[in-house]
């Protein structure tokens, strides 16, 4: 933890989340292009920057007596969080903090995003985002406890809580092969906590847009560019947890990590097109009845190889 | 305690917990995407959780009711063949099969049933039609996903014979579902029929009963006790044709 | 060493001032936060003194457990959209000064109490240590705590619920499926499911559920079995 | 940073925890200030491991213990409002005195 962090990576390291949120937006914009047939699909990739573009110079609209304050602080950390979130994952070699509880500082970050999106949700004081917001507590509530199993499970497989030594572990077999129910579950959980895809009920379009039904102008835009940063850092923790991180044959290692990064992060933006919209309660059932008891016997199998 | 900001403050009653909770008096519509055009559903929610439910129409722009549009010339005299009115009847269950996909959340597969919709409007042949139906109703249909969200929701008695698309609207949203694709898949096959059109039985039910009514009546007793969600997908999956009340107005205007 | 100084004491006050504009804010959004700021500033603090687990746990907790707490807040205080000034308070002054006191005589103790000489020094590993006590010579500890959250489990279902399985499958626990208000659809699965047939099919029949029930429904008084019910309304 | 500056961090945290619950009517905020004592017994704990025993992991396993003691009360506390509540329909300390003598 105490070795000195090169500079290039503190800079490197926004640049690339913001490029890795900028490619998933704009994938996303092909692909709704592409379902609605509108024509030369393909033009809509410049549709993220247009409407960065758009939301800069947008007057704020105002709702009744809203929290602003509140408001603020909950659009401010989905950024923050995401960012935070994603200072321990492995750029190459190395993450920018090599912290030794590096999956706890993950999870935690990644769950300060109940916290972003219920004040988000609760500031405008206004009833479809603060249903969005409450959404996202049921969401969260859901998929939290499968999600923390899958990350330990990690974890135990590598004996460790830092992510660079997670890595290390796979240098054999991808945890992802041995540990398949983990990894589904992690997927599962990264489209969750992004509140994306077919989980994306919390900012459904069912009340008008939820958390960000209020959101305009500058607001909007961070609380977007926080949402993208969040998926790209979910789908980039796969690669060290799952993935086996930067290891592969001849090309260096940040260059397997950006593309399995992409790789996942394409599955992810992909399944939002393809799935309906799961509501949580249907999934909270399935989620403690099925996928909490199908981790815990994944970790004690983990847990009997490991011994 | 008096009023912040001079709005009405929630009062409060029972909820399906035992808890007596604050109430919140919210109107659904008219406009939100996916919502019949008109339609106002005045909902006391707990939470999400609607307590109460009345429904009005506020009237829009619309002074003809284009889904039922073929069988009410029919009736005035003029030769309308089958295969128009299918084609129509087609087209009218893609739209609510759109509305209902949209809400659910999987916006490409709402965006094909809307695609095929105009196609279908615009005159695409047959075959063309019939082949790319097929394709979608397969992907809609084998969607397990789907039919785990939507079963159980809304479900409406037979005994209540409530009027609608291959006789009637009972089961949950999942059943509608399916009698859309069903219905629309026969309509298309037989968008060639030339002979006369002589029934009246319209892609909502019969055109003169007017079955918006009778949908509009039972809804508020389906809307209580959903999650806000799940009353959007009640909604959409009975997806009443308001063209067809505001008509009756207009009637009693003349 | 001096930047983490500068760091504890800001964490410090940042702490104490947020744990204070818990008793003094208005909407209870707000001062459930101010506790989160106040909770978080000491799991940051944490980080300074190589507690780095028990620090990022205790934010992962507290998150957790505050938003939890909002939700609860919202959901019985009196006040639903939190914007009204609300002073609840009894024997505040007594209460003032009773708190002052107990500060000053925790400050003085601290001060004045000859704390033992530090002996040796924090493990390479903090983590681990904390790992091999609590699975070695604490493992006693660990398994009181590991009883004690299933036992609040428990109980806290048993307190919060006023829904018991006779409520939910009926006086002879016969329903097949449970008549829940919010679903409850795993326990036995659908027939149509099972024989893969007819997936959208036209018959009505098949989804027999009763209507949501809204209201206490079932539950009234005089159900012996529920055991959240023993007090009178 | 010495041991003296974090145990007036501590004193500090659990004397306005006190002051809410001894000043506070609704039940809710009551537990706030219990979660703010509790937050000063665990700085105190993790102060005590840093400065006097780092070698043992007893301080840390204090910790733990006041984090999961946390959780619990508070699992407990909205339990127990539920259930009045629910009884009565009332949050409110003053009016959930049944025990007084």
């Amino acid at each position: 933890m105490h070795e000195v962090t090169p500079a290039w990576a503190l800079i490197a390291f926004p640049i690339v989340l913001a490029a890795l949120a900028l490619l998933a937006a704009t994938f996303d914009s092909v692909l709704t292009a592409v379902a609605t047939g509108r024509p030369a699909p393909l033009k809509a990739m410049s549709d993220p920057l247009r409407e960065v573009a758009r939301l800069v110079v947008q007057q704020r609209r105002r709702t009744f007596m809203p929290d602003i304050l509140l408001m603020r602080i909950g659009i401010f950390t989905l950024v923050v969080a995401a960012v935070l979130a994603g200072v321990v994952l492995p750029l190459g070699d190395r993450p920018v903090a090599d912290l030794s509880v590096g999956i706890v500082w993950f999870n935690a970050m990644e769950v300060c995003v109940w916290g972003s999106l219920w004040l988000t949700g609760w500031g405008p004081n206004s009833v479809y985002p603060l249903t969005g917001g409450y959404r996202f507590l049921a969401q969260g509530l859901a998929y939290e406890l499968p999600h923390m199993f899958a990350l330990i499970t990690a974890a135990l497989g590598a004996g460790s809580l830092r992510i660079g030594d997670v890595v290390g572990a796979q240098r054999g077999l991808w945890f992802a092969v041995w540990m398949p129910v983990a990894f589904a579950v992690y997927l599962i959980s990264a489209v969750a906590m992004a509140f994306w895809g077919p989980m994306n009920q919390a900012v459904g379009s069912d009340i008008a847009g939820g958390v960000r039904a209020e959101l305009s102008g500058p607001d909007r835009l961070i609380f977007q560019a926080g949402r993208y940063a969040l998926l790209a850092v979910a789908a980039a923790a796969a690669v060290p947890l799952f993935l086996g991180g930067g290891v592969g044959p001849v090309l260096p290692a940040w260059l397997w990590t950006a593309l399995k990064t992409i790789a996942v992060l394409a599955v992810l933006v992909w399944a939002k097109h393809r799935l309906p919209a799961i509501r949580m309660d249907r999934f909270m059932e399935v989620s403690w009845m099925v996928l909490i008891p199908a981790t815990l016997l994944q970790m004690l199998i983990v847990g009997i190889v490991v011994l | 305690m008096g009023a912040p900001g001079g709005l009405r403050m929630a009062d409060r009653g029972p909820d399906r917990d035992g808890l007596k909770l604050d109430r919140l008096h919210v109107p659904m519509g008219p406009v939100l995407r996916d919502w019949p055009s008109g339609l106002v559903v005045d909902t006391t929610l707990q939470g999400d959780v609607i307590q109460q439910a009345t429904v009005r129409t506020v009237s829009g722009s619309g002074d003809q009711r284009f889904w039922d549009e073929p069988w009410l010339s029919a009736m005035r005299g003029p030769h309308v063949t089958r295969g128009e009115a299918e084609r129509r009847r087609a087209a009218s269950h893609l739209d609510s099969l759109g509305r209902l996909l949209g809400v659910a959340g999987w916006l490409s597969a709402a965006a094909e049933a809307r695609r095929l919709r105009d196609r279908v409007l615009a005159a695409a042949s047959r075959e063309e039609a019939v082949r790319d139906y097929m394709r979608f109703e397969r992907r809609v249909r084998r969607s397990r996903l789907l039919r785990w969200m939507l079963r159980d929701l809304g479900v409406i008695e037979e005994a209540c014979r409530l009027p609608g698309p291959g006789g009637g609207m009972s089961g949950d949203v999942a059943t509608r579902l399916g009698r859309w694709l069903t219905e629309t898949g026969a309509a298309l096959t037989a968008m060639d029929d030339a002979s006369r059109l002589e029934d009246g039985e319209g892609p909502r039910g019969p055109v003169e009963d007017r079955p918006a009514e009778k949908v509009l009546a039972v809804l508020p007793d389906l809307l209580v006790g959903a999650e806000l969600a799940a009353a959007r997908l009640i909604v959409a999956s009975l997806d009443p044709d308001l063209d067809q009340l505001r008509s009756v107005h207009e009637a009693v205007h003349a | 060493m001096t930047l983490q100084v500068i760091a504890f004491w800001a964490l410090a006050v940042a702490s104490v001032a947020s744990g204070m504009a818990v008793f003094i804010v208005d909407s209870m959004a707000r001062a459930t936060f101010a506790l989160l700021a106040s909770l978080l500033s000491v799991g940051l603090a944490f980080l300074l003194i190589d507690l780095e687990y028990l620090g990022v746990l205790v934010i992962l907790m507290m998150v957790m457990e505050m938003l939890i707490m909002a939700v609860f807040m919202i959901m019985y205080m009196m006040n639903p959209a939190g914007l009204m000034p609300m002073k609840m308070v009894h024997n505040d002054r007594a209460a003032m000064v009773i708190a002052a006191g107990v500060f000053v005589l925790l400050a003085l103790g601290a001060f004045v109490t000859p704390w033992p000489r530090r002996r040796g020094r924090p493990p390479a590993d903090v983590t681990g240590a904390l790992g091999l006590s609590i699975m070695g010579p604490k493992m006693l500890v660990m398994m009181v705590i590991g009883v004690a959250i299933l036992a609040t489990m428990i109980s806290t279902v048993v307190l919060a619920t006023h829904r018991g399985r006779y409520d939910r499958y009926g006086d002879a626990l016969e329903a097949r499926r449970p008549v829940d208000p919010g679903g409850g659809r795993l326990a036995v699965r659908d027939d149509r499911d099972r024989h893969g047939e007819d997936r959208y099919g036209d018959h009505p029949g098949g989804a027999q559920q009763p209507h949501p029930d809204h209201g206490p429904g079932p539950s009234s008084p005089g159900h012996g079995h529920d055991p959240s019910h023993g007090h009178g309304h | 940073m010495g041991l003296h500056a974090f145990l007036l961090l501590a004193s500090a945290l659990f004397a306005i925890g006190l002051y809410g619950v001894l000043s506070q009517q609704s039940i809710v905020m009551l537990m706030m200030g219990l979660e703010l004592m509790i937050n000063g017994l665990i700085v105190a704990g993790g102060a005590f491991w840093y400065h006097v025993a780092p070698a043992d992991a007893d301080g840390q396993v204090l910790v733990l213990v006041a984090v999961t003691v946390m959780a619990l009360e508070m699992a407990m506390g909205f339990a127990v409002v539920t259930a009045i509540f629910r009884a009565r329909d009332v949050d409110m300390t003053d009016d959930a005195a049944d025990l007084k003598g």
